[in-house]
């Protein structure tokens, strides 16, 4: 069980790397709700059954896999816009770095003790790398959508940190932390919405008017 | 037991006080007319009857009286005390409120001010209360309470006429310095808590700190107290704010706040028995230089009240060489150089609150009667203004240091501190004395200059043509300053015993007779002596001339027949030989159209003396400073993804650094 | 009990929803307003027991928090009705339920003991938050709030992950899993040093951001620059005091641990790191709004020094946090009139507020030296606090770093307060219909009183909050 | 009682001698007769019953100008000490009354100078408080070194301990003194080579084109005003350059009026000898004054 566990990590980490080495921002979407679903599963192979793994499984599911994609498919259709063109870091050196973060991210889990049932599993450098590398998304892409799906990834990595809490966790702060994520990306994709309307572009680094001279 | 308690002299200040305090709120609730304006010169002769009443009467008897107030904040107890030190200073407060209450109701009228003048006779009380506060705060926190409400009343009442833009620039060097001049007292307070860990102020000599506790809480007061008191290099706010501000708001800033500076550090200095020398000596040095300089640049003004600033300057340094000298005496065990530095500048201190005044007050009736504040297009008013004439030439003496007013009493003591050291031990004091003779000098150059350029020759423009003489209400106050600058010259034995209750706290070595090397009564011979032969040859002159035939003329032009008014020596000529010996410290703009051909067009000349520190020294470094900020202003250059990555650098750094 | 508390606000919001008059609807606010305050005073007066298994309980913190939240927000709420009848342009349906939801997630995040709930409360506010500075729906209201969420939602996930770590830190400790903040406090000193110490600094990172410590201010000037008055003086006064009563929850933590001298350096180095920006950021600056954001980066910054100093700094620093809440809403309210009665920000075209429109120019100059630390207004007392603590605890650099920020902060306010306040009201220029009434000015007065009688006497009851506060800040 | 009569006779009496002197020295320089010693009382006399020529533009101050300076010299002429005698008044201080009664004296000359809103006159007035000013802490130091000689805080004890007792322990000191204070006598006076006192050339006059526009008595007044400064200042000197002594009184007074005429008789062989300095020069040479009596204290100090 275990085992495919981490191999469903090892999936969810590939994906950061085709997030951070593709320009086609469809494909990026739609390998970010592939994580998400991958991670929508996951809990059911390390969790006993409950009811709480249940509406936890089914959020993240609707969620991640559906209802985020398709808002973002839909501002990126507004927006008429296909690519990534000019990243802030380029798309191979992107790699590189991501690689080097997810080394880190293994360096990082192997400092700190686990507890016993954690140790050997690759939840903890997993959910290191895979916020290093929405951290690199969000550093390194100037459009708006790059950015949200850089956060995606993001959230993602704390997703996983979560699971082995999830348990003990209770659902209330799950679930009103999923919910919060959730809406916060909505509020996101409002806000692009207005944006591709005013700017016609979804270019983040056309948002610069606010500045200091 | 009510009736006891207003029996109470202390009581009835802290009553004159609060009634200061409150004595422009009437007029910010009734608008419109004068009431508001009378009630509060009501309120003023009424504060300061009681006030100066029971002040005198309770530094006569050399009485403290303490008072605990019931506050919540986190600062130990607000305690309020009246020693003879506060009383000391609550003199000046009181007559200076009460002239100044007087002369705005001439010089500020509600009826041509309908907008300004309840917020300046708010702000004005509140200004008086503020010093009265300091004075007789005990707590450090009130001390800073009362000294900023002081700070910002000032601050209000200089920018009244906040649409001219050289007023608010002075309102803003004005607050900025107050503002760092504060924050040097928060360190300065802050260490003595540390050291007495009560934010109550220690008893005379209550502190046993030696070394570099010591030196912090020197330098912090020496910033703190010595920016508000306008001592050279911390003067830059000074000059413009004077200038600014209404003429009788000048007074109170010149005449008492700045002695709220000289206030905070006698307050110190009473705390700490054992005060190293070169305390003594950094005072007494700050203060020639300040006084030194403090004239010179006085004495190049065109300006007449950036001149009278000016010259407050040198008389601040004239206090601070008097204390630091008394500092030096007390630290070398020296009773006689103690007592004379001491009680030159405890009465330099009253004389300067009389004589400032009255030419602020005297320059705020020429500026009535003319509309100008510039001294090169004055002259001739004394036929005009023949009573403020009179009034500014008595100031003028006065504040020169000639006899027989008063500031030439507490200079004399001065230079007898500092001659009585040529034969004792400490002989390089003596080098004080001819400093401030040369101070003196300049002194005369620049009052000579003040006096002449305004009263004297004929007008230099139509606004000094048409001048018109002040009214009574402006010009009884400064009669009242007048009388009391004689009567302190011919008398200083009335002004001694308001000033030796002080030494045994300011001064413990000095004991016994405090008056025994003054000579008090040749003060007084020496000063009828002069008016009894002026008026001797006067009247035998007057005598003679009587009998004699008499006549009329225009002034000897030396053979030029058409003499005009701006043909005459102006103020700016009087002063030009010595601004330009002095040029290394009193920088000069001049600006002026290079002459050529045969028929030249019409040219402009323009000479204007620099605030040398502030605008050589001060606003570059601003500048500089100001492209090193702009420089770093790029870090907020509006691309989201790069403000992730100050988030992540940021996180990442901690990391390293926590682990 | 205490539920009520929460959804008392959000039944506002469904009432506003329901009004379909843009005239009546702003009514809803003051009402509740006034509601939640006196819910508040009574909850404070009566202090109910713990509730929910813990998970709710007001704690001298959280009521300190709470008050300055309720006055605030009714002071605002009085305001938004008169400066919303010269809005009428647009629909204020969404302004006025985001409000409500606000002030409900506001009030959850005082009285929630548990991280976690804490965290939720924490995001909702950051969510709600987002269409009011979006209110004005130009180019840059939008590009204002785009980074506002991006940049608050980074933090705030880190801040997920800090409680993640948090948590896990008690599992490695073999401890029930929990972010009950009592049990967080009682076991601390037993959870592993590493995981602890790694969640502190994400927790400050993440409330960090939240509350614009620098260099994760960067939101700031953009979204109190954009925002209506009324919502930057929420922002100011209100978002920051919960990031910062999340602050506080971590540093009962940490120094409960008894090795809180790293976590209270990191404190110490951002607060002055924030102090530097904000005088770097003030200097010379000509929008006055984006001012006054950079002033709120200060105080946070002040805030966090206070913290990271501790001992008798902390009472300071709980009393700052009230003192500049209040003094912001002034700030911000007045400026946003000024805002109005001359449709311009920038100090090239604004002058002479002070003749334009005297009250609000006034209370703009009042706020300006109040929040500068000027006695007799109550900044002074929590400024001097903290300064004097940090000379008296033998950290003169400290103190003295302080001061000289708060000299160069004082020149750059000046240099922008002054000239906007002062002068005569520039010729020809284009001036609206604005004028001061009585709708946007009585509540600014009434907040300024209460500003000026905390400076010279703070009610006893009050006192004894702060001093609780302290203790529970482990102050002896 | 003799003492004070003698000195306020001599006082009142013996000042204009000093410039029938010098200008009869000058003459005899120049090969002329010149006029006659008592000339200068002629003019005072003369003057006195001279007609008022006044101004319109002056104020009262025009007129109290004169007087009041009189004042003050005659006030500070009761306070040197003539010849070994004591003055009539003497007081713990009384060496700054007299430097304050020099300056009364000069704020009202000056004044009045521009009382009359002449150019020439103002000019006068600026070059006299400038370089008197200069002169003042010549003085200054020259006071001070007294007071280290001999310990008193008074002209009369001051003056009178310089002896040629002195003069053979602190010469270097005394003669670097004496030169200074020359220096300030010939200043203060407007002698050359600070001032020409004959000439009528009013753009490089500083004395005499202050008080162009005074006549009759007025202008007696100044005239009798400026030689007891004179003579004062010149008494002052001479206590240090001879401190001749012959221990009886008489004897004394005779010996301080015939060195009072020597003294003048010098100033007028330093006129006839010297050129008047450019006006540019003048304040280096009084800072040279300054300089002279600062070593004469340090010598004295050290």
């Amino acid at each position: 069980m275990n085992a495919l566990a981490d191999q469903l990590l090892v999936l969810s980490l590939l994906v950061n790397f085709i997030v951070l080495g593709t320009s086609r921002l469809a494909f990026s979407v739609r390998a970010v709700a592939l994580q998400g679903v991958v991670l929508g599963v996951l809990p059911a192979l390390i969790h006993p059954f409950s009811w709480h793994l249940v509406a936890i499984i089914i959020g993240m599911l609707l969620a991640k896999g559906l209802v985020i994609p398709w808002m973002i498919m839909n501002a990126i259709r507004q927006a008429e816009i296909r690519r990534e063109i000019e990243p802030f870091i380029g798309f191979i050196p992107s790699l590189v770095l991501g690689a080097l973060f997810t080394a880190l991210a293994f360096v990082f889990a192997s400092k700190l003790p686990l507890a016993p049932e954690h140790e050997g599993l690759l939840f903890v450098p997993a959910s290191m790398a895979t916020i290093m590398c929405g951290f690199l998304i969000l550093m390194a892409r100037r459009k708006a959508i790059s950015q949200v799906i850089g956060y995606l990834v993001m959230e993602n990595g704390i997703f996983i940190f979560g699971l082995i809490l999830a348990d003990a966790m209770p659902l209330m702060v799950e679930a009103g932390a999923l919910l919060d994520l959730l809406v916060g990306v909505f509020v996101m994709g409002i806000v692009m919405n207005h944006i591709s309307r005013e700017f016609s572009s979804l270019d983040t680094s056309r948002l610069t008017a606010l500045r200091e001279d | 037991m009510h009736s006891d308690v207003l029996r109470d002299p202390a009581v009835l200040v802290l009553i004159a006080i609060l009634v200061t305090a409150f004595s422009g709120v009437p007029g910010l609730l009734i608008r419109g007319g004068a009431t508001g304006q009378r009630l509060a010169t009501l309120g003023a002769v009424i504060a300061a009857f009681l006030g100066l009443h029971s002040a005198i009467s309770l530094l006569l008897a050399k009485t403290t009286t303490t008072f605990v107030i019931a506050w919540n904040l986190p600062f130990d107890a607000c305690e309020i005390g009246l020693d003879p030190l506060s009383l000391f200073f609550l003199i000046p407060i009181f007559i200076v409120f009460l002239c100044g209450s007087l002369y705005a109701n001439g010089y500020w009228p509600a009826s041509s001010h309908r907008s300004s003048e309840p917020a300046l006779t708010f702000f004005y009380g509140l200004l008086a209360a503020g010093m009265g506060l300091v004075v007789v705060a005990r707590n450090g926190v009130l001390f800073l309470m009362a000294w900023e409400i002081m700070a910002l009343a000032g601050y209000f009442l200089m920018v009244i006429e906040h649409d001219k833009e050289e007023v608010r620039r002075a309102g803003t060097v004005y607050l900025v310095a107050a503002h760092i001049g504060a924050a040097a007292l928060f360190v300065f307070f802050s260490l003595l808590r540390l050291h007495c860990s009560s934010f109550l102020f220690p008893g005379q000599g209550g502190l046993h700190i030696v070394a570099a506790p010591a030196t912090a809480l020197f330098i912090a007061a020496l910033i703190g107290f010595g920016s508000k008191a306008g001592l050279m290099p911390l003067h830059i706010w000074l000059p413009s704010a004077h200038a600014n501000a209404p003429s009788h708001v000048s007074a109170m800033l010149s005449g008492v706040m700045l002695k709220m500076g000289i206030y905070g550090l006698l307050r110190f200095f009473s705390f700490i028995a054992d005060r190293p020398l070169w305390w003594g000596v950094v005072l007494a040095v700050a203060g020639l230089v300040s006084a030194f300089l403090g004239i010179c640049l006085a004495a190049s003004q065109r300006d007449i009240k950036r001149l009278l600033a000016y010259s407050s300057i040198e008389n601040i340094g004239i206090i601070a060489t008097g204390i630091g000298v008394a500092m030096i005496g007390q630290a070398t065990g020296n009773p006689r150089l103690a007592l004379l530095g001491m009680v030159g500048a405890l009465l330099h201190i009253l004389n300067h609150s009389l004589f400032k005044p009255l030419l602020f007050f005297c320059a705020g009736s020429i500026i009535h009667g003319t509309g100008t504040r510039e001294l090169d297009r004055m002259g001739g008013l004394g036929k005009r203004m023949r009573w403020s004439a009179l009034l500014t030439l008595g100031g003028a003496i006065a504040i020169s240091g000639l006899p027989p007013f008063n500031g030439f009493v507490s200079e004399l003591f001065l230079y007898l501190g500092f001659f009585g050291e040529a034969r004792a031990n400490l002989p390089y004091v003596v080098l004080g004395a001819p400093v401030l003779a040369l101070v003196g000098g300049v002194a005369l150059i620049t009052f000579v200059k003040l006096y002449g350029a305004t009263f004297l020759g004929n007008p230099r423009s139509q606004q000094a043509a048409h001048c018109h003489e002040a009214p009574l209400s402006m010009l009884a106050p400064m009669g009242t300053l007048l009388g009391l600058c004689l009567l302190g010259g011919i008398f200083p034995q009335l002004l001694l015993p308001l000033a030796s209750p002080l030494l045994a706290t300011l001064t413990p070595v000095v004991s016994g007779t405090a008056s025994q090397p003054l000579p008090l009564g040749w003060i007084t011979m020496a000063g009828v002596a002069i008016l009894g032969l002026a008026a001797l040859l006067a009247f035998s002159l007057r005598h003679r001339v009587s009998a004699l035939p008499k006549a009329t003329a225009t002034t000897w032009g030396c053979g030029y027949l058409r003499p005009s008014g701006r043909m005459e020596y102006t103020g700016t000529a009087f002063s030009e030989i010595l601004t330009s010996l002095m040029s290394g410290i009193v920088r000069t703009r001049v600006a002026k159209a290079a002459i050529s051909g045969y028929a030249p067009p019409p040219a402009a000349f323009c000479y204007a003396p620099e605030e040398t520190i502030l605008e050589r020294l001060l606003l570059p470094l601003f500048d500089i400073v100001g492209i090193g900020f702009a420089f770093c202003r790029r870090l907020q250059h509006g691309q989201a993804h790069i403000y992730v990555l100050y988030i992540f650098a940021t996180l990442l750094l901690l990391m390293l650094w926590i682990h | 009990m205490m539920w009520v508390f929460v959804v008392i606000p959000l039944l506002g919001a469904l009432i506003a929803w329901l009004i379909p008059d843009n005239r009546l609807r702003p009514l809803v606010l003051p009402v509740f307003a006034l509601l939640h305050l006196v819910m508040t005073f009574a909850v404070v007066a009566i202090s109910p027991p713990p509730s929910h298994d813990g998970w709710i309980y007001l704690d001298a913190l959280g009521k300190l928090v709470l008050i300055s939240i309720s006055i605030l927000f009714t002071v605002c709420a009085f305001y938004a009705v008169g400066y919303l009848r010269y809005r009428q342009e647009r629909s204020n349906r969404i302004l006025c339920m985001a409000l409500l939801i606000c002030l409900s997630a506001m009030t959850l995040v005082s009285i929630s003991q548990n991280l976690g709930l804490l965290w939720v409360a924490l995001e909702t506010t950051t969510v709600a938050m987002a269409p009011l500075i979006y209110f004005n729906h130009n180019a840059r209201s939008i590009e204002a709030t785009w980074k506002y969420l991006l940049i608050c939602s980074v933090g705030i996930a880190i801040a997920l992950l800090g409680l993640f770590f948090l948590a896990y830190s008690t599992i490695v400790a073999r401890q029930d899993v929990t972010l009950l903040l009592n049990s967080l406090i009682n076991d601390a000193p037993r959870l592993h040093a590493g995981w602890r110490h790694s969640a502190f600094i994400f927790l400050l990172v993440g409330f960090g951001s939240k509350m614009g410590l620098a260099p994760l201010h960067t939101w700031k000037p953009d979204a109190y620059g954009e925002a209506p008055g009324l919502v930057g003086a929420l922002l100011a006064g209100g978002l920051v005091n919960c990031a910062f009563l999340a602050l506080l929850r971590v540093y009962q933590i940490a120094v409960a641990t008894n090795e809180a001298a790293s976590f209270q350096g990191a404190l110490l180095g951002m607060g002055l790191v924030s102090m530097a920006f904000a005088a770097i950021f003030m200097a010379r600056q000509s929008d006055f709004k984006r001012m006054l954001a950079y002033s709120s980066v200060e105080h946070v910054g002040i805030m966090a020094v206070a913290l990271g100093l501790g001992k008798a700094a902390l009472f300071g620093a709980l009393l700052h946090m009230i003192n500049n809440a209040l003094t912001k809403g002034v700030l911000f309210l007045s400026s946003g009139n000024i805002h109005r009665a001359y449709n311009s920000k920038s100090t090239a075209f604004v002058r002479g507020a002070l003749r334009l429109t005297p009250w609000s120019g006034a209370l703009f100059l009042a706020s300006f030296l109040a929040i500068t630390g000027s006695p007799p207004f109550a900044p002074f007392i929590s400024e001097f606090t903290i300064v004097s603590s940090a000379f008296t605890q033998g950290n003169s650099w400290t103190g003295i770093l302080f001061l000289l920020f708060l000299a160069v902060i004082f020149i750059g306010m000046a240099s922008t307060v002054l000239p906007v306040v002062m002068g005569s009201v520039p010729d020809g220029m284009e001036t609206t219909t604005y004028r001061d009434t009585p709708g946007t000015v009585l509540p600014l007065l009434a907040l300024m009183g209460i500003i000026l009688m905390l400076g010279l006497w703070i009610p006893a009851p009050m006192q004894e909050l702060l001093h609780e506060g302290a203790k529970l800040l482990g102050e002896k | 009682m003799v003492d004070t009569i003698l000195h306020l006779v001599l006082v009142l009496t013996m000042p204009p001698l000093l410039l029938g002197v010098i200008g009869k020295t000058k003459a005899a320089f120049a090969g002329r007769v010149g006029a006659p010693y008592l000339q200068p009382y002629y003019d005072l006399a003369r003057l006195m019953r001279k007609g008022v020529v006044i101004s319109d533009t002056t104020t009262w101050l025009f007129k109290a100008g004169p007087i009041i300076t009189l004042a003050a010299t005659l006030l500070a002429a009761l306070l040197v000490p003539l010849g070994r005698h004591a003055a009539p008044i003497s007081f713990t201080g009384d060496m700054i009354l007299f430097a304050y009664l020099f300056a009364l004296g000069r704020f009202f000359t000056t004044a009045a100078a521009l009382d009359t809103g002449s150019s020439f006159e103002g000019m006068g007035a600026a070059r006299e408080v400038t370089f008197s000013c200069l002169a003042e802490p010549a003085l200054f130091f020259a006071l001070i070194t007294l007071t280290r000689l001999s310990g008193s805080l008074s002209l009369t004890p001051m003056l009178n301990h310089v002896t040629l007792f002195v003069w053979w322990d602190t010469g270097a000191a005394l003669l670097l003194m004496m030169t200074g204070l020359f220096v300030v006598l010939l200043a203060e006076n407007c002698r050359i080579p600070f001032d020409d006192p004959n000439t009528h050339l009013e753009l490089t006059m500083i004395h005499e084109v202050m008080v162009l526009d005074h006549s009759g008595p007025y202008f007696g007044c100044i005239l009798y005003g400026a030689s007891l400064k004179l003579y004062l200042l010149g008494a002052f000197f001479l206590h240090i350059a001879l401190p001749l002594s012959s221990g009886n009184s008489y004897l004394d007074w005779l010996i301080f009026a015939l060195s009072m005429i020597l003294l003048a008789m010098a100033i007028g062989v330093v006129e006839s000898v010297m050129a008047r300095l450019r006006l540019i020069r003048v304040p280096q040479l009084l800072v040279a004054a300054i300089i002279l009596t600062a070593f004469s204290l340090i010598l004295v100090v050290r």
